[in-house]
C-alpha cells in the first residue's frame, strides 16, 4: 500500500524486487541487442566472438558498419523524413480536432468523437490493407476514366505517411484534447478583455499553454512514426524506411549492423527523453499511449 | 464579424480536416474493404459479388479456430499484462516520489521508443536454443542441454506481454494517480485490509484505465504481426498472419479484406462485451486512457 | 421596491456625465428563465460599486454583459454615455478582474500587465515605464520579473487588478476577485481594495456574495436576488433600513420570527408569534393588522442581561434561558429561548466581555428598542 | 533522363560493387527492395505495376499474375543484348513468360531447391528423409508451394503433369499435404526468411532443411560438414527473371542494367555473390573456382539430369496449395 | 509557557480513566526540523478539544500520529490507558475525518457508513440497523441510497462524521473538515458539530487554523506553533488570558503596538511607543522596566465616542483621527490614528450603531481599561 500505512517487510520488499524485476524484465532485451552489437561476428546472433567496433565503423569488402551502410542510412533519412512529415500533420490535425471536440457543439459530434478513438484500436495490419485498397481503387479509377496516374494514391511514401498519420493522429487529439480541457478559459477573456483579438488571444495565450502538450504529441508522433512497422509493411512502395528495412535484413541476411543502428535508435529516443523531461520539468507521458 | 457567423466558419474550418482524416482514411477505406470482402473471383481480373468469402470462414474450421487461438492467446496476453503491470503501476503511481517517479516512467516508455523490430530481435537473441538464456541456465547446470525457448505459445505470450507493457502501464498510472490517497487511508482506518481495499477502493477507481489498457492491449494483440511470426513456432497461428497471408502470398484480396472485417468485428464484439460486463462506456474509458 | 437612482433611457441622456455606466433594462433569458431581468440602473463616475446577492441570483451573468462577454436579449448598456450595442469586448472601455484571476501563467508579472498595453500597439520604453509605475502604484515595485507562481495570493491579486488599471478604462469590472483567498487574507484585501480605488479614483464594480465585503468596501451596493435589485443604497441604508425581507434576512445577521400583525401604531406594528409572544416593531412597506408577517431583529441589537437591571430602562423585558453560548471573543453570541413561548432568539454578547461567563441552562433578560426591528408583509 | 532506377529483387542479387559499377558507368542510381515472389507480386498488382522499374520474379510466376493483374509491360527484346544469354535458358523463359503473344522476362540466375544437409549428423538424401524419425525436431522447410511440389515428387508422382487439370492437381495436394502433416512434428520451424534458416543450420540447431542450393554452398564455405544435396526424387530447377512493371518508368535504366549485368564478368560477380549460377553466356568462366567444385559435387551427371524445372503455374493452382498449406500449419 | 494539563508519564497512570488520549513526550522530526517538538497533553473523556495553528505548525503530522500513520520519533500516545506504540492504524480505537472527507465515491451514502462495520464482520440486519440509526443521527434518515455525488456539501459532512461514529470510536480525529466549505456553511456547521458532538459523547480531536471554529466548539483549545504548544485552555481563557504573543495575536483581532517599559506597577507596565504614547497595560511573564515589549489591545476593548464625555470615567483618554470607517454591520471598525504620535489603532464600533455615521478625517476620543491590554516580552 501507500508508504504512509505501515506494511509487513514483506510486502514492502516484494514490492520493491518485482519492480525491479520488472524494469530487468523491459530492458534485457535492449540490453542483449546493445551488447550485440559489439560482437565480433558475422550474425547477430550468439555465441559472443569477443570485441570489435566494426558494426559501427568498418567499410571492408565484408563487413560493412553503420556509418558507411549507404541503404542503413538512407533508410534512417526516410523514416526521418515520414516521422517528420506524420509529427507535423498530426500535431496540427490534432490541434484543430481538440478544439472542434472541446470547443463546438455540432449534430453528430459524438460520433465524430467517437469514431476518433477508433484507429487505437483497428489493428495496424488491417489500417494498412484498408488504406492500400482504398486507394488503389481511387488510383485504378483515375486510371481508367481519365487515364490519369495518381502516384501519390500507389504505395510509396506519402501513403505511408497517410497509413500512420491515421492512427496517429488520434493520440495527438487525445493528449492535446486533454490539455485543452484543463485549459481556463477565463484566461482567454481575460485576454480578449485586455483588447486582443481573436487571433491574438490564440496566439498568446491559447497556443503558448498548449506548446508543452503539442511539444509532447510532437515528440510521441515523432517516435511512434519511426518505431511503426505493421502499417508501414502494407503501404511502402520502393523507399523503405527503416523498420522495414530491417525485416528484410532480419529475413534474408542481417549481420550485427543491425544491432548497431538498434543502440542507436535506443541512445536516440533516450536522448529525446531526456530533453523533454529537461524542458518541461516532466515526464513525457502520452494519452493512450 | 457577427459572432453566431465566426464561430459558423470556425466549425467548418475545423471539422474538415476531421472528416477528411475519419472519411478519407478511417471510414471510406473500411467501406472499402467491406465492399472487397463481398466480392469473388469469377475469371482472370473479374469479380462478381458473393458471400464465398464469408462462407469460407465458416465452413474452413481452421480460420476459424485460428481467430479462436487468437482471441484466446490475446486474453490471456492482456490479463498477464494486467497482472504484471498493475504492481508497477501502483508503484510509480503511489509509492516513488518527484525524480525516481519520472525516471520510471521514461524508464517504461524507452523500449517502446525503440521498434518493435529491435525488441523482438533481443527476444530472439535471449531465448534461442544457442542463446543467451539457454547459454545461461546450462552454464549454472540448471540444463545438462541447449533449451529451445523459442516457438512455443508461451513464447508467444512473453513476446505480446512485452510489447504490450507500456499501453498498460501508463492508462494505469494515470488512473491510480487520481486516486486520493486519503481514500486508501480512510479505508484503512476504518478497517479494511489490503486485500479489501484494493478490491473495493482501488479497483472500482482504477476500473476506467483498467478497461482502457486492456482494450488497447487487447486489440494490439489480436492485431500484432511481429511477435507470433517471429517468435511464435510451426503452430503459430495468427488471424493477422492469415490475413496478410491472403493478401501478399495468395493474392486473393477479397478473403484477406474478409478476414480483416471478421476480426474487426468479432474483435469489437468482445471488447463491447467486456465492457458491457464490467459496465463501462467506450468514451469515457478512452478518455481516461 | 424602490430603486434609488433608476435611470430611464430618457433621463440618462442629461445625466450621462456623472454616470460611468447606466444599464437600461437589460435581460437576459436562459430558455424561460431570466437570469436578469429587465435591470435597470446606473453607476456614479468614480464610485465603488457593488453588486451583492446569492449564488445564481444572475450577477456573474449581468457583469459579462456590462464586458460583453454575453449580449443582452433586450435593453441596452451604455458606457461613458456610448451604447455598448455591437461593440465586442475588446474595444469596451472596461476591464474585468476575474473570480480566480485569470493571470496569464506562461508570463511574468511584467508581461501580463503589459499585455493590454501591447495589444493597443503600446510598446518599447512607454509601456516598461507604464508597468513599472503601475506596480508601484499596487505596492509590487520591481517585480516585473517574477512569475506568476512565485507569487502570493494577495500579490496575484493586485497584479490582477494592475493588469487591468493599466489600460486606463472607464470602469473595472470585479467578480468576486476575494473568493479564492484564505479568511485572513480576504480581511486584508478588502481594506487594500478599497484604498486603491480610492487613490486611483477608477469606477469599480464589484460583485460578491459576501455582504462582509460589499458593506466594507463599496460606496453603493445593489442588492440581487433573482435576476431583479431588491435594493440599493449605502451600506448603512442596507443595514439599518433594509427595504425588503430579503435584505434584512441577507444582510448582517438576523433573527426572523414569524407572525401576525396584531396591532399598529402610526408606523409600528405589534407581531404576535404562533407561541404568543408579541413583539413591536417598525413597519416597512405595506404591512398591517391581520396580516402574516416576518419580523427581523438583529443579535446585535438585542440588550442581554443577567437581571432586568442591567437592561435599559422603559423598554418591555423578556426573560430567557440560555441554549448555548457561542464563544467566538468579539462575536460571541448566545443562543436561548424566551421563557415562556420557546421562541428561540440568537442575541450577540457585549464586546466588553461582560457577560462571557454565560452558561447554558442559565436565565438572562433581554429587551430591545422596537425602532431597531423591522417587520414585513410574509 | 531519369537518374534512378528502383529496381525490387531478391538478397544478393545486387552486390555493391556492381552497383557501384553501374553507377559509375551510367551515372544511374540503384535503390534496391529485397523481396520473393509473393510480395513482388502482390506489391505490383497493389501499385497497378507503379513503383519499380525492375522486377526478378522467377520465370514460372510470370504468365499467371500476367493475366491475373497485368502488372508487366512486354519486353522490348530489341534493346536486349540477346548475345549476352545462354540461347536455351532465353528461349524456355521466352516460352515460359509469353502472354498473348508478348514476351514478358529474359532469365538471369538459375539454381535450384534441394536438401542442405549436416552430413555429421544426418543422412539425408531425399524429401521424405525430412520425416525420418531419427531428425526429428532438426529439420525445417518453408511452407510454400515449392515444398508440397518437392513431396510430390518424392512420393514417386510428376505434379507438373497435373498442372492442367485442377482435380487431380487438387487430389494430389491433399495426399501431399496429409504427408507433409504426419511430417509436421519433426520440424523445428518453418522457415521464411532466408537467415533464420542459415542461422539454425550453422549454429547445429538444425540438421537437415530444404532449401535453395545457394544457401547450402555458403554454409559449406565455412563449414564443410554442410552440404547441399540433389534430392533423389529430383531437385527442383528454378530461373529468376527481369520483368518490367507495367508502369515503371525508367525502362532505358532497366535495360541498362540487365544489359550490364548480362555482361561475363558482371554476371560471374553477380552469381558469386547469390551463390547460384547465371544465364550469361562465358558467366560461369568468371565464378569462384570454389562454386564450381561445390556445384559438381551437388551435381553429379544423373542429378543434372534429373533436375525437374518448374513450368509457368496456371491460375487457381494457388488457391489449391494455398488451402493444403494453410490446413498444415493449422494441424497439431 | 504552562501547558495545564500535562501529563507526565508518572502521574498518567493515576488519573487514566479521566483522559481518553494522552500523549507523552511526543516527537517527530523530519531531518532537523521538529514537526512535533516532545508535546505532552491528555484530552478529557467526552470533551471537544481543538488544536489551533498556523499552516504548517504541525497539526497534521500531530493528528497522523494519533492516528497512526505516522510513528513518533519518541514518546508515547495512550489512548484509553493503552499504549499505542506498535499498534497499526486499524487497531487504534480511533477514526479519522480526512480534510476532504474521503468519502468513497464508488459506494453508497450506505455502503460508505457500512465499510467499517463490514470489516468488524458485522454484516446483514446489525449492520443495515446501525447506519440507518446513525443516519438518523447525523439528520440524514433514509439516505442509504443516495450517491456520494448526490450530496451537498454539508451532507458530506455529515456521512463522513458517521461513518466514522458508526464504529464508536473511543476518540474521532477531525482534521479540518470545514475547510472545504463556504462561508456561510461554515457557520451552519461549526453549531452543528458542536451540538453532535454534546449528544454522541464521543472525544473529538479537532484541528484547525480558524480560530472562530475553534472558540466556537471547543471544551478546550490548545494553540499550536512550530510543533508546541503555546496556551491550552478553555476558548475563554485563550481569548482573555492569553499566555503569550502568539497567541494574542493569533485568537481575535489585535491592535499590537511596540515600545518600551517604562515604569513597573505591580503586574501592570507603561509601554512608551516609538513615537512616545505612553500606554498601561497587563504585564504577562517576565517583562521588566527597559524592556522592549509588545503591547496588544483588543478593538473591541477600546472605549470610543465622539467627545470624551461619552467615554467612562477615570481612565486616561486619548484623541484620535479617523482614517477609515470599516462599516460592517455588527463588526464595523474605524481605524484611527492617535491625535499626537500618530499611533494607528483599530477600534470596534458599539454594537447599537451609535456610531454608524462616522466620517474619516472626524476627531473621536478613546481610552480603555489597562487590565483589558496585555504586555509581553518582544
Ligand atoms: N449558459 C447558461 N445556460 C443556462 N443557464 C445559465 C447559463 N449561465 C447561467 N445560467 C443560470 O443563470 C443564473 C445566474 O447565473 P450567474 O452565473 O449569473 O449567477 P451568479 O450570481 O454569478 O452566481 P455565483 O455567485 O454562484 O457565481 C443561474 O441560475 C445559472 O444557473
Ligand atoms: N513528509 C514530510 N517530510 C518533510 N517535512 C514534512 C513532511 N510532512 C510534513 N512536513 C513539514 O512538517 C511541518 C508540519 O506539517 P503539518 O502537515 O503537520 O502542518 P499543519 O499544521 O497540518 O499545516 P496545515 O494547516 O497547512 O495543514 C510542515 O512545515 C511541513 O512542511
Ligand atoms: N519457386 C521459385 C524459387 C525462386 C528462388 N529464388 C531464390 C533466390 C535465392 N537467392
Ligand atoms: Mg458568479
Ligand atoms: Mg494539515
Amino acid at each position: 500500500m501507500i508508504p504512509s500505512l505501515p506494511r509487513p517487510a514483506i510486502q514492502r520488499y516484494g514490492l520493491a524486487a518485482f519492480v525491479g524485476a520488472f524494469f530487468v524484465f523491459l530492458f534485457v532485451p535492449l540490453v542483449v541487442v546493445a551488447v550485440f552489437a559489439f560482437n565480433n561476428a558475422d550474425y547477430p546472433t550468439p555465441p559472443w566472438m569477443g570485441f570489435t567496433l566494426d558494426w559501427f565503423f568498418a567499410d571492408s569488402d565484408s563487413r560493412t558498419g553503420l556509418l558507411h551502410d549507404a541503404e542503413l542510412l538512407k533508410a534512417i533519412g526516410v523514416s526521418a523524413w515520414v516521422a517528420l512529415w506524420v509529427t507535423v500533420l498530426s500535431v496540427v490535425v490534432g490541434t484543430c480536432n481538440a478544439f472542434l471536440l472541446e470547443r463546438f457543439e455540432f449534430p453528430g459530434k459524438s460520433a465524430v468523437a467517437l469514431l476518433s478513438m477508433v484507429p487505437l484500436v483497428i489493428p495496424g495490419v488491417i489500417l494498412g490493407i484498408s488504406i492500400l485498397a482504398f486507394a488503389s481503387r481511387i488510383a485504378n479509377f483515375a486510371d481508367a476514366t481519365w487515364g490519369l496516374e495518381l502516384e501519390f494514391l500507389r504505395p510509396g511514401l506519402p501513403l505511408v505517411i497517410l497509413g500512420q498519420f491515421s492512427y496517429i493522429v488520434t493520440i495527438a487529439t487525445l493528449t492535446i484534447s486533454a490539455s485543452l480541457r484543463r485549459f481556463d478559459r477565463t484566461l482567454e477573456e481575460a485576454a480578449f478583455n485586455l483588447g486582443a483579438s481573436r487571433a491574438a488571444v490564440l496566439w498568446t495565450i491559447t497556443l503558448p499553454y498548449l506548446r508543452p502538450s503539442m511539444i509532447g504529441a510532437a515528440a510521441m508522433a515523432f517516435l511512434m512514426s519511426f518505431e511503426n512497422f505493421n502499417t508501414t509493411l502494407m503501404l511502402v512502395g520502393s523507399d523503405a524506411p527503416l523498420t522495414v528495412l530491417m525485416y528484410g535484413r532480419m529475413r534474408e541476411g542481417a549481420t550485427p549492423v543491425l544491432n548497431a543502428v538498434s543502440l542507436f535508435l535506443m541512445v536516440a529516443s533516450a536522448l529525446l527523453a531526456v530533453l523533454l523531461m529537461w524542458r518541461s520539468g516532466r515526464a513525457p507521458r502520452p494519452k493512450a499511449a | 464579424m457577427d459572432v453566431a457567423a465566426h464561430r459558423r466558419w470556425m466549425l467548418l474550418f475545423l471539422l474538415a480536416p476531421a472528416l477528411l482524416w475519419l472519411g478519407g482514411l478511417v471510414v471510406l477505406p473500411h467501406v472499402e474493404l467491406a465492399l472487397l470482402s463481398l466480392q469473388a473471383r469469377v475469371g482472370p481480373g473479374q469479380y462478381a459479388a458473393s458471400l464465398d468469402q464469408y462462407r469460407t470462414f465458416v465452413d474452413e474450421p481452421l480460420y476459424w479456430n485460428t481467430f479462436v487461438r487468437t482471441a484466446v492467446m490475446s486474453v490471456l496476453a492482456t490479463l498477464f499484462t494486467l497482472l504484471l503491470a498493475f504492481p508497477a503501476a501502483w508503484y510509480i503511481a503511489k509509492v516513488a516520489q518527484g525524480r525516481l517517479k519520472m525516471v520510471m516512467l521514461v524508464l517504461c516508455l524507452l523500449p517502446f521508443w525503440v521498434s518493435e523490430m529491435v525488441r523482438t530481435l533481443g527476444w530472439l537473441i535471449l531465448l534461442r536454443e544457442t542463446g543467451v538464456v539457454s547459454g545461461l541456465l546450462q552454464a549454472t547446470g540448471l540444463a545438462n542441454q541447449p533449451v529451445e525457448l523459442l516457438y512455443h505459445d508461451a513464447t508467444i505470450l512473453v513476446g505480446l506481454v512485452y510489447a504490450s507493457l507500456l499501453f498498460m502501464v501508463i492508462p494505469l498510472v494515470n488512473s491510480l494517480e487520481s486516486l486520493d490517497d486519503s481514500l486508501i487511508e480512510a479505508a484503512y482506518d476504518l478497517g479494511g485490509s489490503t486485500a479489501n481495499i484494493v478490491r473495493r477502493i482501488v479497483i472500482p477507481h482504477a476500473a476506467p484505465g483498467i478497461a482502457a489498457g486492456s482494450i488497447v492491449v487487447f486489440m494490439l494483440c489480436l492485431g500484432n504481426y511481429l511477435t507470433p511470426t517471429l517468435l511464435g513456432g510451426k503452430d503459430s497461428l495468427w488471424f493477422t498472419e492469415q490475413i496478410y497471408t491472403q493478401f501478399i502470398t495468395r493474392f486473393n484480396w477479397n478473403q484477406g479484406a474478409a478476414f480483416g472485417f471478421l476480426l474487426l468485428f468479432l474483435s469489437s464484439l468482445l471488447v463491447w462485451a467486456g465492457l458491457k460486463l464490467t459496465g463501462q462506456r467506450f468514451g469515457a474509458v478512452m478518455k481516461a486512457s | 421596491m424602490t430603486i434609488a437612482p433608476a435611470v430611464t433611457a430618457a433621463a440618462a441622456a442629461d445625466r450621462a456625465g456623472a454616470y460611468d455606466l447606466q444599464i437600461q433594462t437589460v435581460r437576459k433569458r436562459y430558455g424561460a428563465f431570466a437570469a436578469v431581468d429587465d435591470l435597470s440602473f446606473g453607476v456614479r463616475s468614480g464610485s465603488f460599486f457593488s453588486i451583492l446577492g446569492p449564488s445564481g441570483c444572475g450577477k456573474t451573468t449581468l457583469l459579462r454583459m456590462i464586458a460583453g462577454f454575453i449580449a443582452p436579449d433586450a435593453g441596452d448598456i451604455v458606457i461613458k454615455g456610448q451604447s455598448m450595442q455591437g461593440v465586442p469586448p475588446n474595444r469596451r472601455p472596461v476591464n474585468m478582474v476575474f473570480q480566480h484571476l485569470a493571470l496569464f501563467p506562461m508570463m511574468t508579472v511584467g508581461e501580463n500587465i503589459a499585455y493590454g498595453l501591447e495589444r493597443r500597439g503600446v510598446k518599447g520604453s512607454t509601456a516598461k515605464t507604464k508597468v513599472t509605475d503601475m506596480l508601484r502604484r499596487v505596492g509590487l515595485p520591481g517585480s516585473e520579473g517574477k512569475r506568476i507562481d512565485q507569487l502570493s495570493g494577495g500579490q496575484k491579486q493586485r497584479v490582477a487588478i494592475a493588469r487591468s488599471l493599466v489600460l486606463e478604462p472607464a470602469l473595472l469590472l470585479l467578480d468576486e476577485p476575494l473568493g479564492a483567498l484564505d479568511l485572513k487574507l480576504r480581511e486584508h484585501m478588502k481594506v487594500e481594495l478599497k484604498q486603491l480605488q480610492a487613490e486611483v479614483g477608477t469606477t469599480f464594480v464589484y460583485i460578491t456574495h459576501d455582504q462582509s465585503e460589499a458593506l466594507v468596501m463599496s460606496d453603493q451596493v445593489a442588492v440581487m436576488n433573482h435576476g431583479r435589485f431588491e435594493q440599493l443604497g449605502s451600506p448603512q441604508d442596507l443595514y439599518y433600513q433594509p427595504q425588503t425581507a430579503f435584505v434584512a434576512g441577507f444582510v448582517g445577521h438576523n433573527n426572523r420570527i414569524e407572525g401576525q400583525i396584531e396591532t399598529r401604531n402610526g408606523d409600528q406594528v405589534l407581531l404576535r408569534t404562533g407561541g404568543g409572544l408579541g413583539l413591536w416593531a417598525q413597519r416597512v412597506g405595506a404591512v398591517d393588522q391581520g396580516q402574516t408577517a416576518s419580523l427581523f431583529i438583529r443579535p446585535e441589537a438585542i440588550e442581554i442581561g443577567r437581571s432586568p437591571r442591567e437592561l435599559p430602562a422603559g423598554e418591555p423585558a423578556w426573560s430567557a434561558t440560555v441554549q448555548a453560548v457561542l464563544f467566538d471573543g468579539g462575536n460571541s453570541t448566545v443562543q436561548v429561548q424566551e421563557a415562556r413561548t420557546g421562541t428561540p432568539l440568537q442575541i450577540a454578547l457585549p464586546l466588553t466581555g461582560r457577560l462571557a461567563d454565560l452558561r447554558a441552562g442559565e436565565t438572562v433578560h433581554f429587551s430591545y428598542q422596537p425602532s431597531q426591528a423591522w417587520c414585513f408583509a410574509a | 533522363q531519369d537518374k534512378t532506377l528502383r529496381l525490387i529483387t531478391w538478397a544478393d542479387y545486387v552486390p555493391k560493387d556492381v552497383m557501384e559499377q553501374f553507377t559509375k558507368e551510367t551515372g544511374i542510381k540503384v535503390e534496391v527492395t529485397l523481396s520473393n515472389n509473393e510480395e513482388m507480386i502482390s506489391k505490383l498488382r497493389a501499385t497497378a505495376g507503379a513503383g519499380f522499374d525492375l522486377a526478378q520474379p522467377s520465370q514460372d510466376r510470370i504468365a499467371g499474375p500476367q493475366a491475373e493483374f497485368g502488372i508487366y509491360k512486354p519486353m522490348d527484346l530489341s534493346k536486349i543484348k540477346s548475345e549476352q544469354f545462354i540461347p536455351s535458358m532465353l528461349e524456355a523463359t521466352r516460352l515460359n513468360t509469353t502472354v498473348g503473344g508478348k514476351v514478358y522476362a529474359v532469365p538471369h540466375i538459375w539454381g535450384t531447391d534441394g536438401l542442405v544437409v549436416n552430413t555429421k549428423t544426418s543422412k539425408a538424401a531425399d524429401y521424405t528423409d525430412l520425416c525420418a524419425a531419427e531428425n526429428a525436431g532438426k529439420v525445417s522447410m518453408r511452407l510454400k508451394r515449392p515444398t508440397l511440389i518437392a513431396f510430390a515428387f518424392s512420393m514417386g508422382k510428376n505434379p507438373f503433369a497435373l498442372y492442367s487439370d485442377a482435380k487431380a492437381y487438387g487430389a494430389l495436394m491433399d495426399d501431399v499435404g496429409k504427408a507433409l502433416t504426419e511430417c509436421k512434428k519433426n520440424v523445428k520451424f518453418y522457415w521464411d526468411g532466408k537467415d533464420q534458416l542459415l542461422a539454425g543450420m550453422r549454429s547445429g540447431e538444425l540438421t537437415t532443411a530444404m532449401m535453395w542450393d545457394t544457401g547450402g554452398w555458403g554454409l559449406n564455405k565455412t563449414n564443410p560438414d554442410i552440404k547441399f544435396v540433389a534430392p533423389k526424387s529430383g531437385a527442383l530447377g528454378w530461373v529468376d527473371t527481369f520483368a518490367l512493371p507495367a508502369k515503371g518508368k525508367n525502362d532505358e535504366a532497366a535495360y541498362a542494367w540487365i544489359n550490364f549485368n548480362m555482361r561475363p564478368e558482371i554476371a560471374a560477380k553477380v552469381a558469386t555473390s547469390a551463390g547460384n549460377f547465371t544465364a550469361a553466356k562465358g558467366g560461369d568462366a568468371g565464378m569462384d573456382p570454389v562454386l564450381k567444385k561445390q556445384f559438381a559435387d551437388s551435381f553429379p551427371e544423373a542429378a543434372l539430369k534429373n533436375i525437374k524445372w518448374y513450368p509457368a503455374v496456371p491460375a487457381g493452382i494457388e488457391d489449391i496449395e494455398g488451402r493444403v498449406l494453410d490446413r498444415i500449419k493449422a494441424a497439431k
